[in-house]
């Protein structure tokens, strides 16, 4: 017997669950904002641009999107169970493919802002 | 002392006449002071005495008087008439067999008690003659998990143990996690080699009931997440050069 | 004849209706999926980014300025700061317990950090997005 | 009925037969064990102990100044050559105990920590806060599973023994969930199968402690030995009897009358000692007998406190404060409050003297072996007379280790030599009858009695005729009330005809082990004719070292009552001489 591969997902859900908890929040807030009618400073398109321009923009960007997603993935995965999926060599494929797919679209496009 | 009278209902089930369990009613008057157990004892003793249960301490110290008590898994002896409304409901544990009545058959748990390796586990000999030093300190890390009394409340608590009975569930991985971070053990990356295995703590989703249940605050949620943190942390460990695979 | 242990069945869709502290915990659970929504929406920010033209940007943000994303935000915000966010610091004790000496940090404390540590991420977010 | 064989069987799973378990497994791998217990191992009564387990561990203590209280305490009652032996290996077991993993409470320098306690001139009561038997139990049953040459048979209840030529082969039991039965063949039977509190009405004792052991023995025809000498815990709470471990007043706590008063101070225990500093060996912290005693004065002068639970008087922790309480006392804390409502943090807590231990039990030698070859006995279902007349506070979990390590050794080499027990015709026949027995209360019908009724008769009876003192009358009556309770068992129907996890049965089986049980005790609550320890006879004051430096033994007539004999008390080294506990003027 050995340690599951699981820990290694369960690393990334448990830092992707603490990122969405403290980060989430603003964001939903910062969109409903935009919702409401007022554009906040940064959100406007030269300021979101530079910010994803920089090495450092990047970075934060590339690691809030793929932890958050693969937290979601993960506990999907959980949800499927809860609720009665019990294919779970399936259900993990699939999310976790979803959450893959995500990854590298976040990094793709984080390379094409330039 | 005045008295209280108790409508209780119990779920009965008697294997050799039975296909199913059924509720049977007792009114049962209750000193004030009494715990759940003191009425089911009244049950047997002045009621009926074919009701069958299981109890030994009377003092919340030996674990087997758990039941659910209005659909809550509890320890009998600890649960009190005076926190109780006139209805009462009273059934085995919930996620066992019943074995018949309000005793449930507990031979899963008890062989998976075996795979945590609740033991001791030493590569260097211990000291000779003397006990190991041990400060409170380090005997305060894990102390709270050594108060578990097997009354397996959490087990009946917890659903990923229902829905899955292949998963080693709260009060076995919380022995295990008591051991690996007592001072004066060195097994824990055996007990890890299994424990977060399969089956093992990843079928824990951190519902958290097992530690909302537990009579002794043994917070076995708690045990458990820490113990996954010690398995990614042994996972990558074992994958770094020089590391075991 | 003798023994007979009977097994009481369990929903596997079901179960969590038997008490209240699983519907809170599936609550918990599907706020995964408002996780998963944001994700894809910032990937979607960012591939209007990489578009590279100021319009789009312009109209997404248009689209955007209606009641329906405004309700659906504000709900979103409320159920995911009780079921996500604030849950998540309730257990954060449990997984990272502190021990200074022989004392415990008390969970409360470690709580209250989180939500201090919460307040100060967010203000530092809505600063740096200009809110104030 | 299924026949299984072993090398040694064990009959119970609590600290001493848990203890004797793993010497057998750690020094023979080969031997196998069959450990029986009518409860899982972890619900057996050494759980609930409290305080904590005795071993000399200061510099400034020695073997010698614990053999001195324990013979004293045993008010010369005691076989000194086991008392020599016990202390010598009570702190080599409790570091034992250590390395497998017991939590024991530590001082500051990481070390492990002993407290005061009852009767002993020295801090040298290892615990872990007070839940020290819980921790000892629960250390020793894990360290077990480890050991795959134990087989255990959890829930099953051991019914009679099976001998042969005078010697003990085996011993048969029931399946409670399947109401099946097997024969266990074995050279070796190493009985530990607790105590017998439950023959009284006020116990600390739990449900399981109904004196099996000490009934199969004596109707094999071995003696049981100083049954007369109940130890009664000075402070259980009323109404349930649940102990309130002696570790309070060792930390401090002190006893108080209505009027406020320490009252020990009136009983040969004073003077009076500050409040907050106990001094080993007097007032408070005086020996069981001599407390429960003093207790029984103070009722009869009016001085005890009315409860809704009856008499009882005030022990006072508050002077503790509540981080000592929290940190040393948890449980104590968490009882009191819960059962009869007082916070020891807060309020004098309402205490009586309650049954807590039997010194008397199965007769065996130092090495627990009884007058049946291949018979052991351990712990507390056995009297190898290291307790004497009065158990010291804290020497029997440790004599549960000592005990139990002693006895496994000498019951492996005797299985080795022995080798395994055959089946035949004779043992199969005694088996046959056992079950018989058993089929036979299961179907029986008619007769107006219940197992309640007759146990609860049986109880009062003890009660007062048995009790903290004792006299003529008193004792015989009980003697009589004891044997027609005995005529009177054999009109009890048993309601429940399941074969599965049938209490009912289990109940009454138990209740025929406490009359025969209960029968000892009365007899020898009679026949003693002096005071000496927890036996306090009203009309023979004081000890008659003349007549009765002696054991009883109480063996099981086929008709009546028990017959009583008398065995001399070895004494190696300390003469009988004054019980003091009047501040250190002892040696
Ligand atoms: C409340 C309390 C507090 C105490 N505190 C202390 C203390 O602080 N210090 C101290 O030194 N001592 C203390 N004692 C005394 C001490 O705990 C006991 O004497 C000791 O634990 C007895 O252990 P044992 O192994 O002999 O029996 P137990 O632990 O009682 O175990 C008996 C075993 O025998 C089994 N058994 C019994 N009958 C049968 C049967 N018919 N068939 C199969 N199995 C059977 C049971 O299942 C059980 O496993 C205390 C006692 C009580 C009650
Ligand atoms: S962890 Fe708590 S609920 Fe679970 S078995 Fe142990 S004491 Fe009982
Ligand atoms: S309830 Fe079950 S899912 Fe985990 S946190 Fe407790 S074991
Ligand atoms: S009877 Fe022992 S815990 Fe309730």
């Amino acid at each position: 017997m050995a340690i599951a591969k699981k820990s290694v997902v369960w690393g990334v859900f448990a830092a992707g669950g603490t990122v969405a908890a403290f980060l989430f929040p603003a964001l939903i807030a910062l969109f409903g904002l935009v919702a409401s009618g007022t554009v906040p400073e940064g959100l406007e398109y030269a300021n979101l641009h530079g910010f994803a321009s920089t090495w450092i923009g990047k970075i934060i960007l590339f690691f809030v999107i793929s932890l958050a997603l693969w937290h979601a993935a993960h506990r999907l995965r959980v949800v499927f169970h809860d609720f009665g999926v019990r294919k779970d060599k399936i259900v993990a494929k699939a999310v976790y493919l979803v959450a893959a797919i995500g990854t590298l679209l976040t990094a793709y496009y984080l390379f094409a802002i330039g | 002392m005045s008295k209280r009278t108790l409508d209780i209902e119990v779920l009965r089930y008697d294997p050799e006449q039975d296909t199913e369990p059924h509720f049977m009613s007792y009114q049962v008057p209750c000193e004030e002071d009494w715990a759940i157990l003191d009425a089911l004892n009244y049950i047997k003793e002045e009621l009926d005495t074919t009701l069958a249960f299981r109890w030994s301490c009377h003092m919340m110290v030996c674990g087997s008087c758990g039941m659910m008590v209005n659909g809550e898994p509890v320890l009998t002896c600890k649960t009190f008439v005076r926190d109780l409304p006139k209805d009462v409901r009273i059934e085995p544990l919930e996620n066992f067999p019943i074995e018949r009545d309000l005793v449930v058959v507990l031979d899963d748990v008890m062989e998976k008690l075996q795979m945590a390796k609740p033991y001791i586990i030493r590569k260097d000999p211990p000291p000779e003659n003397e006990e190991f030093n041990q400060p409170r300190s380090a005997l305060y890390k894990f102390k709270q998990y050594t108060m578990c009394v097997n009354c397996m409340c959490c087990y009946s608590a917890c659903p990923q143990y229902a829905l899955d009975s292949s998963f080693i569930g709260p009060a076995v991985l919380a022995l295990a996690h008591r051991y690996n971070i007592d001072s004066r053990d060195q097994g824990k990356s055996e007990r890890l080699d299994i424990l977060a295995d399969h089956d093992g703590v990843w079928n824990c989703s951190f519902v958290g009931a097992c530690s909302e249940v537990c009579p002794k605050n043994v917070d076995p949620a708690a045990a458990l997440q820490q113990m996954k943190i010690d398995g990614a942390k042994a996972y990558w460990l074992q994958k770094l050069p020089g590391g075991k695979s | 004849m003798s023994r007979n242990p009977y097994v009481r069945p369990v929903s596997p869709t079901t179960w969590y209706m038997r008490n209240g502290r699983y519907i809170k915990y599936m609550l918990r659970e599907v706020t995964c999926l408002l996780v998963g929504f944001y994700s894809f929406f910032l990937i979607c920010v960012l591939a209007i980014l990489a578009g590279g033209s100021e319009e789009r940007w312009l109209a997404f943000l248009a689209s955007q300025q209606n009641a329906f994303w405004l309700a659906f935000h504000v709900i979103a915000l409320l159920f995911y700061l009780v079921y996500m966010t604030f849950d998540w610091f309730q257990l954060a004790p449990k997984a990272m317990p502190l021990q200074v000496g022989e004392q415990k940090v008390p969970p409360a404390f470690i709580v209250a950090a989180h939500y201090v540590a919460w307040a100060v991420v967010t203000a530092l977010v809505f600063l740096l997005a200009g809110v104030f | 009925m299924e026949t299984i064989h072993a090398d040694v069987v064990i009959v119970g799973a609590g600290g001493a037969g848990l203890r004797a378990a793993i010497a057998i497994a750690e020094t023979d791998p080969s031997l196998e064990i069959a450990l029986i217990s009518k409860v899982y191992p972890m619900r057996s009564h050494t759980c609930a102990a409290e305080g904590g387990a005795a071993g000399v561990k200061g510099a400034d203590d020695s073997l010698e100044m614990h053999f001195n209280d324990t013979v004293s305490g045993g008010d010369w009652l005691c076989d000194q050559e086991v008392v020599e032996y016990f202390v010598s290996q009570a702190s080599r077991e409790l570091i034992q105990l250590e390395h497998w993993g017991c939590p024991w409470s530590r001082e500051d320098d990481g070390s492990v920590a002993v407290r005061p306690f009852g009767g002993m001139k020295k801090k040298r009561t290892w615990y872990a806060a007070d839940k020290s038997g819980f921790h000892i139990l629960h250390t020793l049953f894990q360290t077990s599973l480890q050991f795959p040459s134990i087989k255990r048979y959890d829930e099953y209840f051991a019914l009679d023994l099976l001998h042969k030529d005078g010697k003990c082969r085996g011993v048969v039991a029931m399946e409670m969930r399947s109401g099946r039965f097997f024969a266990y063949h074995a050279p070796a039977v190493i009985m530990a199968s607790g105590g017998a509190g439950q023959v009284f009405p006020f116990t600390t004792n739990g449900a399981v402690k109904t004196g099996d052991g000490m009934a199969m023995a004596y109707r094999a025809g071995i003696p049981l030995k100083d049954m007369e000498f109940v130890q009664y815990h000075p402070t259980g709470l009323p109404g349930t009897g649940i102990l309130l471990t002696e570790g309070c007043r060792g930390e401090g706590g002190i006893l108080v009358n209505k009027n406020g008063y320490r009252y020990l101070q009136d009983y040969g225990m004073g003077p009076e000692t500050p409040i907050g500093s106990p001094v080993l060996k007097t007032m408070e912290l005086g020996p069981r007998d001599r407390l429960s005693q003093a207790f029984w004065h103070e009722q009869k002068k009016g001085n005890t406190v009315e409860t809704p639970w009856g008499h009882s008087v005030l022990l006072d922790m508050r002077h503790l404060g509540e981080k000592k309480i929290n940190e040393r006392l948890p449980l104590v804390r968490e009882l009191a409050s819960s059962y009869v409502g007082h916070d020891p943090v807060k309020e004098p807590v309402p205490v009586r003297p309650v049954i807590h231990f039997m010194m008397g039990g199965i007769d065996t030698n130092l090495n627990g072996e009884t007058q049946m070859p291949g018979l052991f006995a351990i712990g507390e279902t056995a009297c190898s007379g290291l307790h004497g007349a009065n158990r010291l506070g804290s020497n029997s979990l440790t004599d549960l280790l000592v005990s139990g390590k002693r006895s496994a050794d000498r019951a492996s080499a005797y299985a080795k030599e022995t080798g395994r027990s055959e089946d035949n015709p004779t043992l199969r026949a005694q088996a046959e009858d056992i079950v018989g027995n058993v089929r036979g209360l299961l179907q029986r019908s008619g007769g107006g009695e219940t197992t309640a009724g007759v146990r609860r008769e049986m109880r009062d009876s003890l009660e007062s005729g048995a009790g903290i003192y004792r006299d003529e009358k008193g004792a015989q009556a009980t003697c009589d009330k004891v044997a027609e309770l005995h005529e009177r068992f054999q009109g009890i129907e048993v309601n429940d005809k399941s074969n599965v996890f049938n209490t009912d049965l289990q109940q009454l089986l138990e209740l025929r082990n406490l009359l025969d049980v209960a029968e000892t005790v009365a007899e020898g609550s009679l026949q003693r004719r002096e005071s000496r320890g927890a036996h306090q006879r009203l009309d023979f004051v004081g000890r008659d070292d003349e007549n009765f430096l002696k054991h009883s033994l109480a063996f099981r007539e086929p008709k009546g009552r028990p017959r009583i004999e008398w065995l001399d008390v070895t004494i190696t080294r300390s003469q009988p001489g004054v019980r003091d506990y009047s501040g250190g003027k002892d040696k």
